[in-house]
């Protein structure tokens, strides 16, 4: 699956390249696509703009992120490097009352939920399991363990049946649900009963999948014999696979799944082929398991790099690119001053929300900590 | 949704099972989020009919015959909990909660701590559990012990209909999650339920936090819950008649266990016997024993004696007399105690 | 997707018929199919009677056993009524080193193993666990817990991989699995991990489906929106839909299946539709869900009687039904008292066989009880 | 397959990560039969390097990076062993166990009791777990109690390099299912390991049944496991400088639990303390007070004191090491017992 030629042409993406729909190829070109191009009509040169100062942001973003774990201001920082055109195509495809449930990559996608993207370094500091409030964004929790949030979104879609706000035709009622999952990720069972519950209940939720070819150090053929879109199709639900580099076709599929969604059309199955650029994790070590060429395969592939192409080629002026560096940089030294500063909670939050509800063991524990704490505090005075 | 007018006292003499369903229909009237989810709970309504009617009377979105997956069953659950829904789970039998133990215990029972109290999944969890109806593999186990380790899930079990068609209302009610468990040797017991007192106690947490001394006695404590129960109180009756006073505690709940009703039991009983159907080791006796031998350490005339399954996985039916703790093992173990 | 018209001709089974293999109908016809055909050519008369045999003797078995639950006799009992054509047609497929793994229902398959049948009962008499010993017929335990035993095929077939069995081209040490299961258990993480597990491995293994229409009370549409063989291919499995109430057509797709496996093909999925004509178990109430008129279609397609018609038809004689019949009933008697007669089990089996080696809590407690029950006899003797 | 002449002592240091990895290899070497399966074992060598280099020594056949599926790891690991492979898996972290909870409780566990002994699975189940890393959430649990209640698998955790080099070959050895936890938190530390005594310690069994007095003292017993070994260590350097002499025990195995030589210990000192990571409800601890409460009723001078984790899911990174226990932890507990 990987190619290792790096002069020429850049390699088609994946195996079976006719199922692959693309609208803007890696030299930046587009392509008409009978089904698609009239899906992304509405996108002008403010709109594709957008998306790349989207894309641009999250990327700096990421690295900063990536350079704080260097620099031991995080624990861990997992990159989306590489994946930002298949999270902000599909994320700028919701509309606001649909929900998303990331998988722990989906950098991208919380932006475009209006997540500060900050509150996501609390998580990776080791301060919050979670990091803001998922009611406010539409946007669960990151999930860690993997597959499991997949069954959480096709009951959130259940529940959206169940509140009559599918099928109204009504564009501000009706409301769908985007499950994001890896590659590694179709493995697990239950992200496979997720597609039973899903497709037998007509659920609208669409499921995400985005291959980077790489589950930590496993490529994609240990976990699939066929492209990952098969998957889907095999429980009866509409499944398409896209070129997840490139944004257009990004937001052009995830459009027309969740207006199938929202219509009371059910699931689709969207298998985003993307690479991961960086390393799994900042733990991780890539050279183990993939060459320097494979890589550069795929840096010539850069979902960024071709959307600048495709701009310039349409007008965009050299100023847009210079105002969006310095609002990047801005962004960059932001987001490093944010991050020294986060506190370090207070012990006792180990205590707090671990129920609802008044709980007698929570309580006896938290009373004998607080007593043997403060306790600890008046030895060490009496030192 | 709860009128404020007392209606005149209302009894029914019901089996569990049909006191579980009358609370479930409750809960369901009440509230129209509260919504049923399991294998074959619709027109079958259920292996033990325990949901019998309930999809005729409330239709195919409130009584929804799930796909037969437990870890699907409770992980979209949680996301109609996330949504605002209050979704009732059916395990079939006890023996097939495993599938959805990763779900149940890394994702149900945490979500609450690791949104800080931003998101609440009112899950219900109710499984037919223990032994005693002479059934195959699987289908006979005492699983409480496997959960209550885990924080952010409530254990607990009633022992009569009384307690069941509150207690379902109550764990409803619950913004916890909560693991139920039914003990489906007794879901044929018929005892007098006071049906009109639902809206009160379904109000009130207390058969979610406290256990209840179903017989007073001043020699030995014996400490059950859910099938035990009858086993502990059968064996005060016998003990009676050998001039024995047991003073029986129905606990009622595994996660949080009241201590405090124990402890108080056994500061005059100084004895105590704790009597459950799951194996001994690592079982909810070990807690039990270990915190009253430490809280009551002086008042403990005698080792705090557990009565339970064995270490080995739960035997075929033909022998399973022999393996479920019985009167005549609760009485060698008041024996034990009270020879000290 | 059940058909309630009781009248004229017999409504084809399933929705997407043209999908289905048969070779033979439920009017006792031959039907050609230019792959399939050819593979049953080796079915002389003889051996037809032998199948019809095999059905007939295991359906007698399982109507005894049925009535020996209702006697009191056995605990529970799931009778494999209507299914018998799925099971022998595939189990007689399988060569004497090959294994399989079946859930609960499969008597027909343990038939074809060489099983003793009554050895079946000990497990629903609740005298035994088991009952058989696995390597002594290459076939497993019956397992309860749905959907689980599929990945322990799999893992089974990779074992025969890394054993050098496969695809060495000698017929007696190529080998493979099958692993039988139901339409209710296709929704189950298991069963779908161990699809993907057999696919990336190319493991020597047929999932063979019986879709019987029903997982106790629930129709196959609740466990999946299209035929349950589209499930393979999503996997990247050749997949067959057979009639599973047509022996021969059973026989020829389960052995191409085995052949496929057998010389390193790997995997293939079977869906067998067939209906289960009895109850769920000897508990279960099928008036609850579903109607006498679509269990009369059923009655209609059975595979038992196409095959009588067939062999009358090619010239078997009266003899030869008379004396199977013969040998039916005296197959029922002997299966009478030997249940009866199975002995109550001693109460330290309880404590055999936790652990392959000695173990410090088991024999504290096996001494334990020991001690207990003869101090109780004692006692018992004092009184 | 071993080798009945004695080499002579061969002795490394060795960090407790590449003494596994050693075990490993000599267990590979000594029976082909033996292959590792689990996620990213193969080109990583794991994400701890457990593996490092076994892969390439011993092939993609032997070392199988498997698909993302923990049930899949196990339940094809039960039918490796139905087929006569010895498959060691590896459960990347110990939260990521849960998945396949199901295979290892009701098949793993229950194969060799169901089929009366017929069918042996010796299956291996290595997880890293506890805490002390900085990880984020469901990298730094203790699930033991969870795996111990069930009859059919062992449970064991080396405390030390020595012991995981020898503990993972008996592990590899024995007839039963093992679930060997190895404490991620201590993989680095370094210590000597007789190397060359591979062959005969393989052959016994003494790391999966017994535990081991690893200080010697007369005040109070300490009894731990896995990680907590070193914390009781340090605590008892500490104690002894305050003038109380405390006796380390190392459990090694969590199922079956070496009572015996905790109970003599307890004779002599007369004080227990029992510490671990998992949370206290429902934890080891509980067991071992409860049966020690009970076998040394009468010699026990305080109750038996627990040291573990609290009843809340793992807490954050920075918070970790107010919820683990730790030396101070212990010797508070120490302090109480003596107190008494
Ligand atoms: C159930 C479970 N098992 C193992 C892990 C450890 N793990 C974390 S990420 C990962 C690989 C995930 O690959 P993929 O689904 O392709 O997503 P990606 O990381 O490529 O975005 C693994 C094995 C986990 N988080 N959860
Ligand atoms: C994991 C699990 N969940 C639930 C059950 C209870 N149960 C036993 S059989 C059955 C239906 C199985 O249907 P199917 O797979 O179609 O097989 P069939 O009984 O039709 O042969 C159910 C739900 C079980 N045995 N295992
Ligand atoms: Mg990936
Ligand atoms: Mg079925």
């Amino acid at each position: 699956m990987i190619t290792t030629d790096t002069t020429g042409a850049i390699p088609p993406v994946g195996e079976t390249d006719d199922d692959l729909i693309q609208l803007l190829t890696p030299e930046g070109e587009r392509v008409y696509h009978e089904a698609y191009t009239p899906r992304i009509e509405d996108l002008d040169r403010a709109a594709l703009e957008g998306l790349y100062r989207d894309m641009v942001l999250v990327r700096r973003f990421d690295t900063e992120a990536t350079s704080l774990q260097r620099h031991g201001e995080l624990g861990l920082w997992p990159p989306c490097l590489g994946q930002e055109a298949a999270q902000i195509g599909s994320g700028r495809a919701l509309a606001r009352q649909d929900y998303a449930f990331p998988s722990y990559r989906e950098l991208g996608v919380a932006w475009t939920r209006g997540v500060d993207l900050r509150k996501v370094l609390h998580q990776f500091r080791g301060e919050d399991h979670g990091g803001w409030d998922p009611a406010e964004h539409n946007f669960h929790l990151y999930t860690l363990v993997i597959g499991s949030h997949a069954l959480h979104a096709t009951g959130y879609a259940m529940g959206i049946q169940r509140d009559g706000d599918v099928g109204t035709g009504d564009p501000d009622r009706d409301r769908a649900v985007v499950a994001y999952f890896g590659d590694g990720a179709t493995a697990q069972g239950d992200l496979n009963e997720a597609l039973t519950f899903a497709a037998v209940n007509d659920s609208p939720v669409v499921f995400f999948c985005q291959n980077n070819h790489w589950a930590i150090s496993e490529p994609t053929t240990r976990q699939s014999r066929v492209p990952l879109f098969h998957r889907g199709r095999g429980f009866g639900i509409p499944s398409v696979r896209v070129d997840g580099n490139d944004v257009l076709a990004c937001y052009a599929v995830t459009t027309e799944a969740l207006e199938r969604a929202r219509s009371g059309g059910g699931p689709t199955f969207v298998e985003a082929v993307t690479y991961r650029m960086g390393a799994h994790t900042t733990s991780d070590d890539p050279t183990r398991y993939r060459t320097k060429a494979d890589e550069e395969v795929w840096r010539r592939r850069d979902p960024i790099d071709r959307l600048e192409v495709l701009l310039r080629a349409e007008g965009t002026g050299e100023e847009f690119f210079t105002a969006l560096d310095a609002e990047a940089d801005e962004l960059g030294e932001d987001v490093r001053s944010y991050c020294r500063a986060i506190p370090v909670p207070p012990a006792s939050r180990m205590f707090e929300n671990v129920y609802a509800t008044e709980n007698a063991l929570v309580s006896t524990e938290r009373e004998w900590f607080t007593e043997y704490s403060e306790g600890f505090l008046t030895e060490e005075v009496a030192r | 949704m709860s009128t404020s007018t007392t209606p005149a006292p209302d009894t029914q003499r019901l089996a569990m099972a049909k006191a579980i369903n009358l609370g479930l229909r409750r809960a369901m009237e009440r509230d129209p989020k509260v919504l049923l989810m399991g294998e074959d709970i619709g027109a079958l309504g259920g292996v033990f009919r325990v949901t019998d009617g309930l999809q005729k009377d409330f239709g195919g979105d409130r009584v929804v015959d799930t796909p037969l997956a437990e870890s699907g069953i409770v992980g979209t659950a949680i996301g109609l909990a996330v949504a605002g829904y209050r979704p009732v789970c059916e395990i079939q039998f006890d023996g097939f909660i495993f599938p959805a133990y990763d779900q149940i215990t890394t994702q149900l029972a945490k979500l609450h701590y690791r949104s800080r109290g931003a998101v609440q999944v009112p899950v219900v969890i109710r499984v037919p559990y223990g032994g005693g109806i002479g059934a195959v593999e699987h289908h006979s186990e005492s699983p409480e012990a496997l959960f209550a380790h885990t924080a952010g899930l409530r254990v607990v079990s009633p022992a009569n209909p009384a307690d069941a068609f509150t207690m379902i209302q109550q764990a409803i009610a619950c913004p916890d999650p909560v693991l139920f468990l039914e003990p489906k040797a007794r879901y044929w017991d018929k005892a007098d339920v006071e049906v009109s007192a639902a809206d009160q106690v379904a109000g009130g947490q207390a058969g979610l936090n406290t256990a209840r001394v179903v017989r007073q006695g001043s020699d030995v404590t014996v400490a059950a819950y859910g099938p035990s129960v009858a086993t502990a109180l059968r064996a005060a009756t016998a003990a009676e008649a050998e001039g024995h006073s047991l003073e029986v505690l129905d606990l009622r709940t595994i996660s949080p266990i009241d201590f405090g009703t124990i402890a108080d039991s056994v500061h005059r009983t100084g004895r105590l016997v704790v009597v459950h159907e799951a194996p001994v080791f690592f079982g909810a006796g070990a807690e039990i024993a270990a915190r009253i031998s430490q809280e009551c350490f002086y008042h403990l005339e005698a080792p705090v004696a557990r009565v339970g399954g064995f270490h080995a996985p739960y035997p075929v039916s033909k022998l399973e007399h022999e393996y479920l703790p019985d009167l005549d093992r609760v009485l060698h173990a008041v024996d034990d105690v009270l020879a000290h």
